[in-house]
């Protein structure tokens, strides 16, 4: 076992760990840093694979807006710890069974089998060469349209984002003439009966 | 030494392991949206493995896109769920079950 | 050919049904009524020269009409008449003016809607007599199911929606089966939907034998026969009159005219083959709704039975293969049409006066309603079968041709005339018969002007028909020794 | 005028009387009704006349008058066979019906459906000629049919007496059965001659004489056998047969004239019209003569029997007619054919006499049929008395009336007859003499002589022979106290001495020529070397007086005459026995008071069981297994599967991925072959 | 690395450009509009898909043109269904107008601006030659559907409806990536036509691929919504507001289709066995479990949901029968066949959730069955409207609907799959049931509510046109479906 199967074998390690604790974490917040942790193991593997640009995108990207995000919202979100793991044990063994069947099923696919590519190391990259400069360069040709699109999917996502989740100004007084309109006397007026009073 | 098969199979676990959270959280959607995100590491792991021993970049920046959107994502999974928390007071996946049949 | 009668057979019902809708309401019904009326009889009128301009020395279509119609699928607008087909096109639109008559004052509720459901109907059911185009009879055929449908579930009994729900998915379920036929027919012939051609395609054995039970499926169902006829007599009971009217003398034979159009000229040998189940069926239908119909004490569910018996002897007639055979089974079809319309009639008159079909509830009509009772007793009695009724014509040529085709065959058959006479005349007499039974009956009125007309009308059709049954046959003869003829030829290859 | 319009002529007066009294019957006055249907039958009698006069002449004819329809290589044709049986037939029913048309304006003046009644009877005649002018086998079944109807209508003339609407279903179901077998004989005609006109049927008859058919297991049946058994069945039907009789006694239910037209003189003998008229046919099967031969026999013999205890006076005619259609078909069977029709002949004219004078008696009585409340009658009644004396007396045989000759030559012909069944026919027929005598007698002294018992309280009548009908008081009502009867009107009387001539005289006329002198020649077919039966009788004839005066030597005429004495001795001289011998013989007296438990057989095992066996197929097969399981049950197993997938849509959202996932799981195990 | 490159013509994208920009415009000039109608944003909306369809008209060419590096294809196919997708959207919009109106928690101006988005989504996917644009076009038209979903933002059952909805699309999303993922290490391309030309070209390993294509389908098969990955159509459909839910019924089918055949028929048509077996278990199981529950329902959205299924499972069945044996002799037939049903199933669908929305007032939602009780009392018209959608969808006659089951059935029988035509008509004897339930509300029972139905003129006309266009095109359905021929033709030479 060479170098680099070795720190494959750990950090893929490491990273399987995150990614369970992540689905069994009691608090989420374990889980997110769980997953925080998955994704830097990741980022490691990517190097081994001679990744680097994306690995970069990872870590920045991902774990610093994306996790960034999800701890505010758990944070933000007032969540009773106790309930959580309800139920796990029970549905554990029928869960781990149909996750080892895909796993075996999958591993049985992609493990005994030699692509036509490869086998052996991972290809040698020149010295000079640059992960970067080769993703730039097709980003800004080849990919150009993909390119726009993401901006539009992120368009989509933030107006989507302000759509569901702004309330407005709070203080705004405008009358809506559609309520006022569909008024009924029945909810200004509340007519009330009293007893008439005895007089002697 | 390190094949391609490894990195699929570790991208074969991981996608099992989100699979297997999605099913096991009953309590809390966020769980659920983090296990989105680890099937994507999964499939993404796998771009990357085939982009590198297939020496193509075309891989490597599906996965920069594939990260992209993934963010997108969240952000409207997360504002799905904090509307549907100022809605609902709670975020159990157990409480959604007004829909049904 | 000058005009195109079919065309004008078909759309002139259809397109007064869209005008009735259009103009109608229940705030103008008479308009709605004249309006139908007014429809119903032009396309009664432009069915005459049908007959009169019919060659009935030639097998081949005639009046043909043919447009392309989804040129895609080969699909065409391909009308055209035999002598098979020809006289239901009449009947037909005969019926729709009877039906529009009969439903004159009685409906008062959506008047203009009934109306045109009934035009509408009537103008599906000419398409499909008239179509050559499989596919333009399936979609006829399956049409037509809509204002069924409708008119027993708009206007019927209180179990209605049941009857039409049922009524609907029977007969769906077999015309379902019945598309996947047509559209292997339509593979196998390279393309063509034309049923003509499709009569010539040589088509192997085991084919043939799926190809019929599809076929038979579908008809069986519409026809009906045993064992999937239940939905008749709930569709029977439920239906308002004209409703009845209209399903017993027209929507039976749709799946008996399918018989003749399709089944034994495409699959010939696959009939050959199993004529012997459907004889078998029809013989439980003659011999076991007889005997059912015998204690039914709702009237209408009584006749309904009745007819799926007098069915039994048209599928009975198709698969003896001998030209009497075929033209009693056509005959009795059409004597059917006129008989079945005015027993409906009969019990829709009494009905609309008292509200009951029970036959427990009546008694003693003749003695307030003596002109019905006359009728009445006509009817009855065509349907037992009796001789100068038109009744009996069918009955007496399909027993002949059994008698000629097996003996037991023929003696299971003619026990109808014991069966048949039996719970009819015993209904007759329990309805009719008798001393006023209640002070319901005391107080019924005899058949007013309207009544008396639709039934005069057809009581002229059911006596000229059992006197004279020569203009009706003669017309058949060519194409039914065609069909003869094309049976007898093997289309294994 | 061309005969065959004529033949039309005939044929379509009285329709066209019925069409009119008819559909107009309550637009037109009385007089009008009867007056049109009367000139309608009138004209056709004199049609009859004309066409009888011309068939002597040696005219016969035989041609269609309008091609009814053509199927496959078949055509069938409306048309007439005008011959010698056709003749002798018109005239009997025209005649017939004339006395009835004209009788039934004294009988039916008061009641309400009186032009409807003319228009029924009128109607009749048609069908009825119809029925004898055709010459092919689907004419003969729409006249059969059609008098079917017309009988039905006139049983059930009273639609409101329960009986009378029972009587009249029950009489056409019960001949229904018959036409099953009929037109199953039709049919195999049909099939096997390949035409229904009875020239070429009969022409073609020899050929088949060997033929033999397969019907049931292996045995082969001669084909001639099973058409002859068929055609007879409907035979049986009509003429009122052992075991299809039983509705002729409740036709009684109808008004008296009709049950003299139709349900004696005429429709009921129909059948032996057509087993005449088919002669060529039976004759080639001995097996099915034998058949009709026993069947004649034993109807002869013990529905006579049952005319002993009816106290009904129309019950006691209809049971004689029973008992002599049950002659008639022993002629038949002992192949004298013309016998038969002879006797047909002299019985249309004697019994109409009897009914017609039996509806004279009713009228007097008002409408009391109930022979206990009668008696003495002669003196009220004297025309009405004497022509039913000369009734009685013909259809006892006594010699030169008309019965004696028609009658004896049916003894002699089965004595003379050979074939199997014949000696038990020979023994029947003799006792059958006595037993007519005795009961004919014993309705004579009932009616007309002895102590008056009319004008008193009642007799119970729901006991005896009511047993399955209830009464309708309506139209029994009777003489009050004291009120006598009287003699009927002219329209009444008149026919009766027109009816009583021919019942005294025709049989002295008519035998010579009808049965020896050719009459039939080319009618009828005998098989002389077979059934040698007319050949021997011919032998030993030797003229009508001759005929005479061998009868005082021989056992028929000893027989009636001790029937007669029996009868006045019982009745006029000892009244107390009959009711001794009932009481002594209760047994047997329960067998024939409930007439030997056919009506009782029929209801219960063929009426009851066929709704019993309606029922259970309806409600066990339609309703429980078709709709119940089948449909209705696959309706349920649909809606109970939607309910189980439906239940899987729990709304968890870790269900559906979870769902997801094996769907996942599902496709990758199918299809991803490592 | 630069060398080689050209810029690419951005001609062939015009429409989605043109639309993008739109769509920025409208978000912005909403700031400044302060009507809560909200018209000038509903009017610039509705302009804006006018312009696209305009500039896609006149853009077309007959010509199959790739764009972008080979990322864009723009053929006919493409064309024709960004071309109804514009329609299907404008009508969607209009119907949806007074309901959000009506709704005070929607933000309006955000609808318009995301329904465009999602459009845009939409044509991005119909366009796309590659799995990166697929990807994208396919989550840019989730996420704008996802929050459109949650747009009600007070509704809980929206929300609910929404979480699911993103949950299990990105689920669904991660297995189709997964699937990319597997096919891009088999072929070592991404872009469709490539891939398909490398599997012709090379071999290459079978059960990788395979293995990729199993979680395509699976990613696929979540966005047509068939079975077992349909679970949240049922849930979407009934939560989502009536005006999402129709925008989601309509459009994304289209889109969903063109994925459909370009990931598979263009990249995987080599392997079309494998992933033809996989679908038709997908259908078979669709059209059961979609038939069988949607009897069970009692909201007319939810049922319509599970009608969806059930109708995307039909629609597969014409994609399935494009290969038999290796032969495409038969897949231009079958493949127009199953765009002919997704094209007429979103015309029908618009129609029904029209006439939902038309039912809908202020504050109530007129989702449950019972809310279409006596509606032919209420308004015949649209009764008659509502009663054309229901028998289309049941598959009757002539409705458009019967069309398209009856070139799906051809496409299957020519195929030679007669149990799976058998199937498929049994199934839709079931659906019958519940499409009739609808009918017999509408005509058989009295209304609980008797106001008569109020809304514009203009929404009313629409509504009538969209319900009368399912019976025109079921009487000449020639030209839509030589269209859809033509398209499939000059696209997958």
């Amino acid at each position: 076992m060479d170098f680099k199967t070795t720190v494959f074998f750990f950090l893929s390690a490491i990273l399987i760990f995150a990614g369970l604790r992540v689905i069994t974490a009691r608090n989420p917040v374990h889980a997110v840093l769980h997953l925080i942790l998955a994704f830097f193991t990741s980022a490691g593997l990517w190097l081994l694979l001679q990744a680097e640009f994306l690995a970069m995108v990872l870590v920045m990207v991902y774990i610093g807006a994306v996790m960034v995000l999800f701890l505010f919202v758990v944070m933000m979100l007032d969540i009773n710890l106790d309930q959580l793991r309800q139920g796990f044990w029970k549905y554990l063994p029928l869960g781990a069974v149909i996750g080892i069947l895909i796993a075996i099923e999958m591993g049985m696919v992609l493990g005994s089998r030699y692509f036509q590519v490869l086998d052996s190391e991972v290809p040698g990259v020149a010295a000079n060469a640059s992960n970067t400069r080769e993703l730039g360069a097709l980003l800004s040709t080849d990919y150009v349209y993909p390119f726009e699109l993401a901006a539009v999917v992120l368009l989509v996502a933030i107006v989507a984002a302000v759509a569901l989740t702004f309330r407005g100004p709070k203080k705004t007084r405008y009358t809506d003439p559609a309520a006022q309109i569909r008024v009924k006397a029945a909810d200004r007026v509340r007519v009330v009966k009293m007893p008439v009073e005895k007089q002697d | 030494m390190l094949s391609l098969s490894h990195f699929l199979i570790l991208g074969a676990i991981l996608f099992a392991i989100s699979i297997v959270g999605i099913f096991l959280n009953r309590k809390n959607l966020i769980v659920l949206l983090m296990a989105i995100e680890l099937m994507l590491l999964s499939v993404n792991m796998n771009f990357v493995a085939f982009s590198r021993y297939m020496q193509d970049p075309n891989g490597q920046l599906f996965v920069f896109f594939i990260l992209a959107v993934a963010a997108a994502e969240a952000a409207v999974g997360l504002a799905i769920l904090v509307l549907l928390f100022r809605n609902l007071k709670t975020i159990h996946v157990d409480d959604l079950d007004s829909l049904k049949g | 050919m000058s005009y195109p009668l079919l065309s004008l057979a078909i759309w002139i019902p259809i397109f007064a049904g869209l005008l009735v809708l259009a103009t109608g309401s229940d705030r103008n019904a008479p308009m709605a009524r004249v309006i139908a009326l007014c429809g119903a009889i032009l396309g009664l009128l432009v069915t005459f020269p049908l007959y009169s301009g019919f060659d009935s020395s030639t097998s081949a279509m005639q009046f043909v009409e043919l447009v392309p119609w989804i040129p895609r699928f080969n699909i065409n607008y391909h009308l055209g008449v035999d002598g098979i087909s020809m006289l239901f096109v009449i009947l037909n639109s005969f019926i729709t003016v009877m039906v529009v008559l009969a439903g004159w004052q009685v409906v008062e509720n959506k008047v203009a809607q009934y109306n045109a459901a009934f035009l509408i109907m009537s103008g599906l059911m000419n398409g499909i007599f008239s179509a050559l185009d499989g596919m333009l009879f399936y979609v006829f055929f399956e049409a037509s199911l809509i204002p069924l449908y409708l008119i027993i579930g708009v206007w019927g009994g209180p179990n209605r929606v049941y009857a039409a729900i049922k009524f609907f998915l029977y007969t769906l379920l077999g015309s379902l089966l019945f598309l996947v036929a047509l559209l292997y027919l339509f593979i196998q012939s390279g393309g063509s939907f034309s049923i003509l051609d499709w009569h010539q395609l040589p088509i192997a054995m085991g084919a043939q034998i799926w190809i019929f039970l599809a076929f038979l499926i579908a008809f069986a169902v519409k026809v009906p026969m045993f064992p999937v006829h239940t939905w008749l007599p709930d569709a029977h009971v439920e239906a308002p009159t004209g409703g009845s009217v209209v399903l017993a003398a027209i929507g039976l034979k749709l799946g008996a005219y399918g018989f003749l159009r399709f089944s034994l000229p495409i699959a010939p040998d696959a009939s050959q083959e199993l004529a012997g189940l459907v004889i078998a069926l029809s013989l439980i239908a003659v011999v076991y709704i007889g005997f059912v119909a015998l204690v039914q004490a709702d009237m209408k569910k009584l006749v309904a039975y009745s007819s799926i018996s007098h069915m039994g002897f048209v599928t009975l007639g198709f698969f003896m293969f001998s030209a009497m055979g075929i033209e009693g089974a056509l005959v009795q079809m059409i004597s059917h049409g006129f008989v079945s319309g005015a027993m409906f009639l009969c019990i829709g008159v009494l009905y609309d006066r008292m509200h009951s079909r029970q036959i427990a509830d009546y008694g003693g009509v003749v003695n307030t309603m003596p002109k019905f009772a006359a009728f009445f007793m006509l009817f009855a009695m065509a349907n037992a079968g009796l001789p100068a009724t038109s009744g009996f014509v069918g009955e007496f040529m399909v027993i002949l041709a059994a008698v000629k085709f097996n003996f037991w065959i023929a003696f299971a058959a003619a026990s109808t005339m014991i069966v048949g006479a039996a719970y009819t005349l015993w209904m007759y007499k329990r309805v009719i018969f008798g001393d006023v039974a209640n002070d319901h009956v005391r107080e019924l009125n005899d058949i007013n002007g309207r009544e008396f007309l639709i039934l005069a009308l057809l009581a002229l059709c059911v006596l000229g028909m059992g006197l004279y049954p020569q203009p009706f046959t003669e017309v058949m003869h060519a194409s039914v020794n065609d069909l003869l003829r094309h049976v007898a030829i093997t289309k294994i290859q | 005028m061309e005969m065959q319009k004529l033949y039309l002529l005939v044929a379509l007066a009285p329709l066209f009387g019925a069409a009119v009294a008819g559909l107009l019957c309550r637009v037109i006055p009385r007089w009008l009704g009867h007056t049109v249907t009367i000139a309608g039958v009138a004209v056709s009698f004199i049609g009859s006349v004309l066409v009888f006069q011309d068939v002597m002449a040696g005219n016969t004819f035989n041609g269609p008058v309008y091609t009814w329809m053509t199927t496959g290589d078949y055509s069938f044709h409306v048309g007439f066979l005008i011959d010698s049986l056709t003749a002798t037939m018109m005239l009997v029913v025209t005649f017939v019906s004339l006395m009835v048309h004209i009788y039934t304006i004294g009988y039916m003046h008061e009641d309400p459906g009186y032009n409807r009644f003319f228009s029924y009877i009128s109607l009749f005649t048609f069908s009825m000629l119809m029925l004898v002018m055709s010459n092919n086998f689907m004419q003969l079944f729409f006249g059969w049919e059609a008098v079917g109807l017309v009988s039905y209508l006139l049983i059930g003339f009273w639609y409101t007496r329960p009986t009378a609407i029972f009587a009249n279903m029950k009489a056409f179901l019960v001949n229904r059965v018959g036409d099953f077998g009929f037109i199953l004989g039709i049919g195999l005609v049909l099939a096997h001659f390949g035409s229904l006109d009875y020239a070429t049927v009969f022409a073609k008859a020899p050929e088949f004489a060997n033929t033999t058919i397969n019907i049931w297991g292996a045995a082969d049946w001669s084909l001639m056998t099973v058409v002859c058994i068929c055609l007879f069945i409907g035979a049986m039907g009509k003429s009122a047969q052992v075991p299809l009789h039983v509705w002729l006694p409740d036709s009684m239910e109808g008004p008296t004239p009709i049950s003299a037209l139709i349900h004696a003189a005429t429709m009921v003998t129909a059948g032996i019209f057509m087993v005449s008229r088919m002669s060529p046919l039976f004759e080639m099967s001995t097996t099915a003569l034998s058949f009709v031969l026993v069947i004649g026999a034993i109807t002869a013999l013990f529905m006579g029997f049952l005319g002993i205890i009816q106290n009904d006076i129309k019950r006691v005619v209809a049971y004689s007619t029973l008992s002599q259609l049950g002659y008639m078909t022993v002629a038949l069977g002992a192949s004298a054919y013309s016998v038969a029709v002879f006797h047909l002949m002299t019985h249309a004219f004697f019994k109409a006499l009897l009914f017609l004078g039996a509806g004279s008696v009713i009228i007097g009585m008002h409408h009391d049929q109930d022979m206990r409340n009668m008696g003495g009658l002669r003196k009220y009644m004297p025309i009405t008395w004497i022509t039913s004396l000369l009734g009685s007396l013909a259809l006892i045989g006594t010699p030169f009336f008309a019965g004696f000759y028609s009658k004896d030559s049916i003894i002699e012909a089965v004595a003379a007859s050979h074939i199997p069944g014949a000696g038990f026919a020979y023994f029947a027929v003799l006792a059958g003499v006595f037993v007519t005598a005795f009961y004919s007698f014993r309705m004579y002294f009932l009616v007309f002589h002895g102590e008056e018992r009319f004008g008193k309280a009642h007799h119970d009548e729901h006991t005896g022979d009511h047993d399955d009908e209830e009464v309708s008081h309506d139209h029994h009502h009777g003489l009050a106290p004291g009120q006598k009867p009287h003699e009927s009107p002219w329209v009444v009387t008149l026919p009766l001495v027109l009816l009583a001539i021919p019942s005294v005289l025709i049989g002295y006329v008519a035998i010579e020529p009808l049965l020896y002198g050719g009459y039939f020649e080319g009618v009828i077919h005998i098989d002389k070397v077979a059934h040698p039966v007319m050949e021997e009788l011919a032998h030993e004839f030797h003229g009508p007086l001759a005929m005479v005066a061998h009868a005082f030597r021989t056992a028929p005429f000893w027989l009636a005459l001790s029937g007669v004495v029996v009868a006045w001795f019982f009745y006029m001289k000892r009244p107390d026995i009959p009711a001794a011998i009932q009481r002594r013989f209760s047994g047997l007296n329960a067998i024939l008071e409930n007439k030997y438990f056919f009506d009782k057989i029929n209801e219960t095992v063929f009426a009851g069981g066929a709704r019993l066996l309606g029922r259970g197929l309806w409600r066990g097969g339609d309703v429980a297994v078709i709709d119940g399981f089948i449909v209705n049950g696959s309706a349920k197993v649909v809606g109970w599967m939607a309910a189980v997938v439906r239940y899987f849509q729990t709304g968890y959202v870790y269900h559906y991925a979870f769902t997801m996932i094996i769907g996942l799981l599902l496709l990758l195990t199918l299809w991803v072959r490592v | 690395m630069f060398n080689d490159f050209v810029a690419p013509s951005l001609y062939p994208a015009a429409p989605e450009i043109f639309l993008l920009f739109m769509a920025c415009v409208i978000l912005l000039v909403d700031l400044g509009v302060k009507s809560p109608r909200r018209t000038l944003t509903f009017v610039l909306t509705q302009l804006t898909l006018l312009g696209c369809a305009a500039i896609t008209l006149l853009t077309s060419n007959t010509e199959v043109v790739y764009t972008f590096s080979g990322m864009f294809v723009d053929d006919m196919m493409a064309d024709l269904l960004k071309l109804l997708v514009y329609g299907a959207v404008m009508l969607a919009l209009f119907y949806s107008r007074e309901y959000i109106q009506d709704r005070q928690a929607i933000p309006k101006g955000e609808y318009f601006v995301l329904a465009l988005l999602a459009t845009l989504g939409m044509l991005v996917m119909i366009s796309a030659n590659h799995f990166l644009t697929l990807y994208l076009g396919l989550e840019m038209m989730s996420l704008s559907l996802y929050a459109m979903v949650a747009l009600n933002r007070e509704s809980a059952i929206s929300t609910e409806a929404a979480m699911k909805y993103f949950i299990l699309g990105a689920l669904a999303s991660g297995l189709l990536l997964y699937g990319m993922s597997m096919i891009y290490g088999a072929t070592g391309s991404l872009e469709i036509t490539e891939v398909g030309e490398r599997l012709y070209t090379y071999s290459v390993d079978k059960s990788v691929l395979v293995f990729g294509i199993v979680f395509l389908v699976a990613g696929l098969a979540f966005k047509l919504g068939v079975v077992p990955f349909h679970m949240w159509v049922p849930d979407v459909y009934h939560g989502a507001p009536t005006s999402v839910t129709l925008f989601i019924a309509a459009a994304p089918k289209l889109a969903a289709f063109a994925i459909v055949m370009r990931l598979l028929v263009s990249g995987l048509i080599t392997q079309a066995a494998d992933w033809q077996g996989m679908l038709i278990v997908l259908s078979v199981l669709s059209m059961g479990i979609g038939n069988l529950v949607a009897i069970a329902q009692t909201n007319i959205k939810r049922m319509l949901a599970y009608s969806a299924i059930s109708h995307m499972g039909f629609m597969l069945l014409g994609i399935v029968t494009g290969v038999v044996g290796g032969d495409a002799r038969f897949a231009l037939n079958a493949y127009s066949s199953a765009m002919f049903y997704v094209v007429t199933y979103v015309l029908t669908t618009l129609a029904g959730f029209g006439l939902i929305m038309m039912l809908t007032r202020a504050g109530f939602e007129s989702d449950e069955l019972d809310d279409f009780k006596g509606l032919n009392k209420r308004s015949p018209w649209f009764a008659a409207m509502m009663m054309f959608v229901m028998l289309s969808m049941a598959g009757i006659p002539f409705f458009v609907g019967f069309f398209a089951k009856f070139s799906v059935l051809q496409a299957v029988v020519a195929a030679g799959y007669y149990w799976l035509a058998v199937a498929a008509v049994l199934f839709s004897l079931v659906g019958a049931f519940y499409y009739l339930r609808v009918v017999k509300l509408m005509y058989f029972d009295e209304p609980k509510i008797q106001e008569p139905i109020e809304g514009p003129l203009f929404i009313k006309v629409l509504v009538s046109a969209n319900g009368l266009a399912v019976a025109a095109l079921g009487l000449f359905p020639q030209f839509l479906m030589s269209l859809c021929a033509y398209a499939l033709m000059r696209s997958l030479t």
